[in-house]
């Protein structure tokens, strides 16, 4: 297989093909712990939506509360910002979609405020495929109120306090694949190669993909007896394949053996390229994620990369079969129905 | 509005010493007094047929259809001396009092010479004593027929067959009946003329419409649900680009939560969104109400009372979450509510909701009724909105580049409303961050005590600057009033005819302020200062609006607020209220 | 508490023409004004100590330690003139001001001079300033190695550690200052003797425990969180069978709608069951405390207020969710609100909301907020509870079997108050069905108006029963006053300050009517009728009390109430009041 | 295999174990419309508790709203009912189950209690394993409010308004299943037979146990398009195996063919005993259960029986360590601390 030789084209080397420079992605200063997971998942959307080129202006970012929740307010200064209430992002996010489907949302959100009190809502966004980044910090606790344990938190999992979890957790993106989403990943804070081509990935594919970050919080959850602490995930990270990324803008000629990497053609025309680790798994086959998930929930390995993807599924937008323009803008003549259609709708209830 | 399996169809018309004089072209209104219950449990159906006008619920019955076996006795039982009854033969009605006037009718033994379909006889029965009670009451063949042939348009088939019916029905009562003993009467008149029926929700979804609506998201519940299903009609069928695309989306959500935080979402994002509910989703909504009047963002919300607390009587009618729209949410929060009486305000005020909604950057609700929402109202047409749209305090890419920044909740008019921009819009200085936690005019995140302070100053100045743009009352000084009424939504049909009987029968003219706003307006207070007594009457049982009205007026005319409160879930009646104030002024003489 | 690196402290003390008085068994409060961030953000501690024992705020800080290069600054040229500045030497703070006294610290140095570690050292500074400010206010260095060994038991390293670090701090202060020009001193007193130092939500969580909650549920929020954190750990230590088994269940719920729901159905099986939350939640839970009141569940709601609307100012204080909480949910809803003003009170009022859930059958409300919750407060130790627990109206086996039958929501005692039973109760007649829609007195299923409104009369009645078993007001009149005060809560502390300013300082008497439950006991009037003014001082916005009373009493008793409110989300200081009355009476006057 | 025989204790033919009789555990008459679905479950739920003899007044009925949720008013008229709020029923049992642990509780829910607003508390029921037997009558649209699309619509179903359902349905045995649930089985209101024999293996369990039964709407949504109609379920319906259902006071001696049949041991020493069809369907299989409902999902199989089951983990209550008494009932000698205690704990306050 291969596709064309095309040089990129010549910009300036310290801005991307729009003219932004990186700081024209950044937020204000981060307010969170020194060495929190979430603050470097903030430096890596910084670099994806940077490479990738694209328009502050034409970005929503979403959150709802708690320490990973804050995070929109420190990348993409120039994009409208949205932090709404506890768990209730996805509502909100549907919402800003709905008013404008031009417009690209990322949405931040905390394992608790999507495993716990957002967990209805989270249910239905993907149920629907509404276009949106959905990434979730995952840190197995509840950060911002101080530690107690989340509904992601590991079985067996210990509390800096000594207690144990007795619970099973919630695999979130078991849950989404079972549930429609047609873009599932799992990455970790520490590897940010990684999760900057699967965020440019996310940023070529329309409808919901969801983000599982395992991003761990050095302040109330990286003790040793954590599962979500810097050295287990770092221990226990099993790469599903190496991840190349190339945009709609650039085409590269790379040569590669049927069968050794898995290509798959994004919905703007980019590619995400899997290359394949001993494991030879093909995220394009929902059976075999959904049992590739249940098994290593069952040993508890910590699995990383694009987990599953079908890029044939229409969003939801697609299915409202809504007009091109956002709704938000379109003017009074094109909303407001006539004189006219007021006295047909009248003289038919006389 | 579909009628449902009526069971028992209750006429009355106000009993005149004359005789009573009604129908063709005279003003008649409907209620549909159901069970929250899908089928098999009694319904009633009760219309109101009078040549004044009148057309709120009357508590008496004049003129009783019972064919259900389940509350034949009860209601026989509740009616005055010398009423009228006609019922199926084989529920011996007439077995339970003396002083009525009875018509039995063997309706399922007429219906099988119809038709040997046994569903079919059911439906046909109820045709049968439309004609029945058609020739009672003189009502003119020609014009059953004409109906007849209207409701069951194109469908050939069931025209005759109900044609026949209605035959049977006409034709058995002429046979069997002395009419000339009933002492109601159908008279020709012309009071009808040029004017639509149509409820209350499908009215409001006309307005929500018609304002340009382009994201509604809702989640089905009594009384409310026909609001967004008829807007979901409309829409498809007016709101469709040349190119076969929707220019709005209608969006069922997973619950009362998601539903308005969609709508504000949208909101945010610069649409006309809207939700509609009933009490229980008014409850569900409080914390993102709360968002959306701290982080100030507009959607329209429509709450459709029912009867409360909690799951309370779903399909009764009531006026009871006045305090939790107006205080909706936690901390220091007041709301816009806009109140509709009429089918044709539920049009406009829906209308004018979302140029508030914009205007002020904040949730704005429509309190409407099951009363209002799903029993039709006769109406004149709806006039077409003219008017351009009032899209509110949002910067352009132009206006920015003006203004090389600006202060998202600054207060640059001194009318306590910030400006705003829309995401998408394409400038460097467009861009701010929303959110629920505390915030300066730069929507920076603040927890400094002077910018909270000044944020929560300018919200309540944001309120008082509404005062003078919510919808004014209707306000009627009657000569020689002493007293008045305070009324609103529909308590209003009641209060005009309660008005008249005062007058008639009592001598006391009472001078009238319908509220359709809260916050209240500056003439509230004239209004007080005029009275002795003002009465609030109201459909709840803590006299919610009374309360609200207390708080905000001077102290030395809360001694001149009564409160008349009807809350047993049925539409309140003139009567009740005439009683009420009769009663309560006979106590002020003592 | 604990102290999370507390960035600047600030010491204060009454300044007194004579010199002030301080420390050593003298009544000391310390308030922590901390970030929604945990960490790295500006912190306060505030410790006001005076001989007189006023704890309330106050906004005038007399002695200031500076530490933090962010908010340096602002603190210095926040003080008054002539007041004293300790700081670390580095941060300049004596550019900024010439008319105050100035003491630099190089607490890094110094600390460096103790240990390599970095992360230590930070901590060490800590005290090191410590020991300088012990030396300038004298304080006893025995007493304050007693209080360090207490802190760090049985950490033998730490104690030394940090005994070297005091010591560095006294020497240096010794060696370089001349405490002399400082207008402060502790001096030995015997005021706290007995005394206990506890935080309200500690208080609570006892209160709860010696009552005997065995379901307690919740979902983390500040500040109400260490609530069921600290109930638990009681319960662990105290509530523990012989076997080892757990006589409670503390459940993390996956949300605060989820964790009302959990303690409405543990309370509806005979619990006694409680939940505890702040403003966002009371939102969220609104819809199940509608069931609560309507179908009569019992449970124990705690408000542990913050600041709103929605997020708000998650870590700062405010009294301002009293209308979201009596008029919780929609419909004609009224809830009983408990109002403890203290720690002792958090106690007591906790354990006294059990009794009240299930006499009254119905959701109780605990109204504390972060001031009181999280902050530690001195007090006299707690009094073991004799009573015997109050179960309520509930049937017992041997009762059916006498009566045969009941009534579920009949009135039998003329109270309100109807019976129930437990599921699990063995008797054919125990079981009945409980539902948040229309019911008659054998709970069944009802939309009949008269069975609606004779429940909704019933309830009504309940409540106002319920107005005889609330805590009753602390009413104290002062001799010669024609105006009273009128508060409830954290604001009592500083409306007895203020109660002294304005005697001492304007020869100004004042009643005091301190509030602790709504409904309100029929004292109130009394209190009103007695004064030509009452003033309601609370910490929101809107008087949301003020209002309350309003509608609660006479029309003719209106006029005499005034609002005063403070609400920037720090607690209210007794100089705020002071001044606001002193210029609403000179208003008076003109 | 074999058990031993024991003849059934006498008991007159009319009454139970415990000496109710049938009448015993009616219920109020039902005002649902003639031939829903849900009358036939609540027939089917008075029979089971009357073979197993449960106690009436130990049961605890619950419910949300809806069509389905009235009908606990129409079953066991000797047990406590409670009647909640909408899509809350979860939590409700929860805090009934916390509160008297010696309770059997039932909750009946609907698709769109349970899967629309109630998603959020069901997940957390199910992860927490509260002892419950949870009975979703899913007939794919809300009866009570006349007909609307539910979450569990098939994709592609056809409203009676010929509104065609864009959405896919959510599967909420699969989902039971990923959220550790341990007695997971799917039936049909027209299958009297094997709902009768599920209910009673599901009063031997301990911890929840998930019924999604298929209960035709004959108003809103039993016409042809409707993949939620009587005739759709009998045309489609694929018995997963054979039920028997030995409870533990009867022993029956059956012998049977090692791997002719499973042969499940529950909680009160009952056996669930499932006989294999042609499938070979082993339910206490994890992985298998997942598979089949996922490849029945995609070929739209409607596959009833018991699907997953696990009587090795604890429940909710177990792990709490509660006392053997109900809470609710212990007296104030028991849950009242010793007024030295409050000496002790002043003390330390000092
Ligand atoms: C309705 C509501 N309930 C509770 C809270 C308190 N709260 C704030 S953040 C948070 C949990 C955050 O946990 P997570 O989403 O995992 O984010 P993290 O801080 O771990 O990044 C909670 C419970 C709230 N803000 N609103
Ligand atoms: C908070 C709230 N929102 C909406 C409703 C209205 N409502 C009553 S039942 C119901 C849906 C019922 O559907 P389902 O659970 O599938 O039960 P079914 O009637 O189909 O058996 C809805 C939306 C309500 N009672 N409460
Ligand atoms: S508390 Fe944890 S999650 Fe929050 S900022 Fe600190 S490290 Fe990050
Ligand atoms: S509407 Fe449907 S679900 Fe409700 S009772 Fe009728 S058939 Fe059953
Ligand atoms: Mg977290
Ligand atoms: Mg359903």
């Amino acid at each position: 297989m291969s596709t064309t030789v095309q040089p990129p084209a010549a910009a300036p080397k310290h801005m991307n093909r729009l003219g932004y420079t990186i700081a024209d992605y950044k937020g204000a200063d981060s307010t969170l712990c020194a060495g929190c997971g979430h603050d470097a998942i903030t430096s890596q959307i910084i670099k994806a939506f940077y490479e990738y080129g694209v328009e502050p202006y034409r970005v929503a970012k979403l959150s709802g509360i708690g320490c990973s929740s804050k995070t929109p307010a420190y990348f993409l200064n120039m994009s409208h910002g949205l932090n709404g209430v506890h768990g209730r992002m996805p509502s909100l996010g549907t919402g800003v979609m709905l008013a404008n489907r031009t417009l690209i949302s990322i949405g931040v959100s905390g394992d608790g405020d999507t495993a716990s009190i957002g967990m209805g809502q989270f249910v239905h966004l993907l149920r629907r495929n509404i276009p949106m980044i959905y990434l979730i910090e995952n840190n197995g606790v509840y950060g911002l109120t101080k530690g107690q344990f989340s509904a992601t938190a590991d079985y067996g999992s210990k509390a800096k306090s000594g207690v144990v979890n007795q619970l099973p957790a919630i695999d979130l993106c078991a849950m989404a694949i079972d549930l429609g989403c047609n873009f599932v990943c799992r990455s970790f804070a520490g590897d940010p190669k990684q999760l900057v081509a699967l965020l440019k990935a996310a940023l070529g594919h329309r409808g919901t993909s969801l983000f599982d970050v395992i991003s761990p919080c050095v302040t109330f959850n990286n003790h040793d007896g954590s599962t979500k602490s810097y050295k287990y995930a770092k221990d226990h990270e099993e790469l599903l394949h190496e991840i190349s990324f190339v945009p709609f803008f650039e085409q590269i000629n790379v040569e590669y053996q049927e069968g050794e990497a898995i290509d798959v053609e994004l919905h703007d025309g980019s590619h995400i390229r899997l290359r394949k680790t001993d494991k030879g798994y093909d995220p394009t086959n929902k059976g075999e994620a959904l049992d590739t998930l249940r098994n290593c929930q069952e040993s508890s390995e910590f699995l990383t990369g694009l987990i599953y993807i079908n890029e044939s599924k229409p969003d939801f937008l697609t299915l409202l079969n809504m007009v091109d323009a956002p709704l938000a803008t379109l003017p009074q003549e094109r909303v407001q129905p006539s004189a006219e259609d007021l006295t047909e709708i009248m003289a038919a209830l006389m | 509005m579909s009628y449902k399996s009526p069971q028992t169809l209750v006429v009355e018309e106000e009993q005149r010493g004359s005789g009573g004089a009604v129908i063709n072209d005279f003003p008649v209104s409907g209620k549909n007094l159901f069970p929250s219950n899908i089928a098999g449990l009694p319904t009633w159906f009760t219309i109101r047929a009078n040549k004044d006008g009148w057309i709120a619920r009357r508590k008496e019955i004049d003129f009783l259809v019972a064919m259900n076996p389940e509350t034949a006795r009860e209601d026989v039982m509740g009616l005055d001396p010398n009423r009228v009854v006609v019922y199926e033969e084989t529920l011996k009605a007439n077995q339970y009092r003396r002083d009525l006037t009875f018509f039995p009718v063997p309706f399922t033994k007429l219906a099988s010479g119809i038709t040997p379909d046994s569903r079919l006889r059911k439906l046909l029965a109820n045709m049968i004593y439309v004609g029945a009670v058609g020739h009672l009451l003189e009502i003119d063949p020609a014009e059953m027929e004409f109906a007849l042939t209207k409701q069951f348009k194109g469908k050939a088939k069931a025209v005759t067959l109900n044609k026949t019916a209605l035959d049977t029905g006409r034709k058995f009562a002429a046979e069997n009946f002395d009419k000339s003993i009933v002492p109601y009467r159908c008279q020709r008149m012309n009071a009808t003329k040029g004017k639509i029926i149509i409820d209350g929700n499908s009215a409001a979804a006309l307005g929500c419409m018609f304002a340009g609506v382009t994201v509604a998201t809702w989640y089905p519940i009594t009384p409310s649900s026909s609001l967004c299903e008829a807007l979901t009609e409309y829409m498809k069928e007016y709101r469709i680009d040349q190119d076969g695309k929707a220019t709005f989306a209608v969006v069922q959500a997973e619950d009362e939560l998601a539903a308005v935080g969609m709508a504000l979402g949208a909101g945010w994002a610069g649409a006309r969104s809207m939700t509609s509910t009933a009490g229980p989703g008014i409850s569900l909504m409080q914390e993102f109400v709360g968002l959306g009047y701290y982080a100030e963002m507009p959607t329209v919300i429509f709450d459709i009372t029912r009867v409360g607390p909690s799951t309370g009587l779903p399909t009764r009618t009531q006026q009871s979450d006045i305090l939790s729209m107006v205080y909706c949410s936690h901390g220091d929060t007041k709301h816009i509510v806009l109140i509709p009486a009429s089918v044709e305000e539920c049009f406009e005020i829906a209308y004018a909701a979302f140029d508030l909604a914009e205007r002020f950057q904040t949730p704005i609700f429509v309190l409407s009724d099951l009363d209002l929402g799903m029993n039709n109202w006769m109406s004149d047409p709806f006039k077409y909105p003219v008017k351009k749209f009032d899209r509110g305090k949002v910067l352009s890419v132009e206006e920015l580049k003006r203004l090389g920044s600006f202060q998202r909740y600054g207060d640059v008019d001194g009318d306590g409303i910030p400006y705003r921009t829309l995401p998408g819009t394409k400038h460097p200085a467009a861009a701010y961050f929303t959110r629920g936690s505390g915030h300066n005019e730069n929507a920076a995140y603040s927890e400094r005590p002077d910018d909270y302070q000044r944020n929560m100053d300018r919200l309540n100045k944001k309120y008082e600057t509404a005062r003078q743009h919510v919808p004014k009352p209707e306000i009627a000084h009657a000569e020689g009033a002493k007293i008045g009424f305070l009324a609103f939504g529909t308590t209003h049909w009641a209060i005009i005819e309660s008005r008249d009987q005062l007058a008639r029968e009592y001598n006391l003219p009472i001078s009238y302020y319908r509220l359709r706003a809260v916050p209240f307006t500056k003439d509230l207070v004239e209004f007080i200062e005029k009275y002795d007594r003002v009465y609030v009457v109201e459909q709840n049982r803590d006299g919610q609006m009374a309360g609200l009205i207390k708080l905000d007026i001077p102290a030395h005319l809360v001694g001149r607020i009564r409160s008349i409160r009807h809350y047993n879930g049925l539409p309140i009646d003139a009567r009740f209220i005439t009683d009420e104030l009769v009663a309560a002024e006979k106590g002020e003489e003592n």
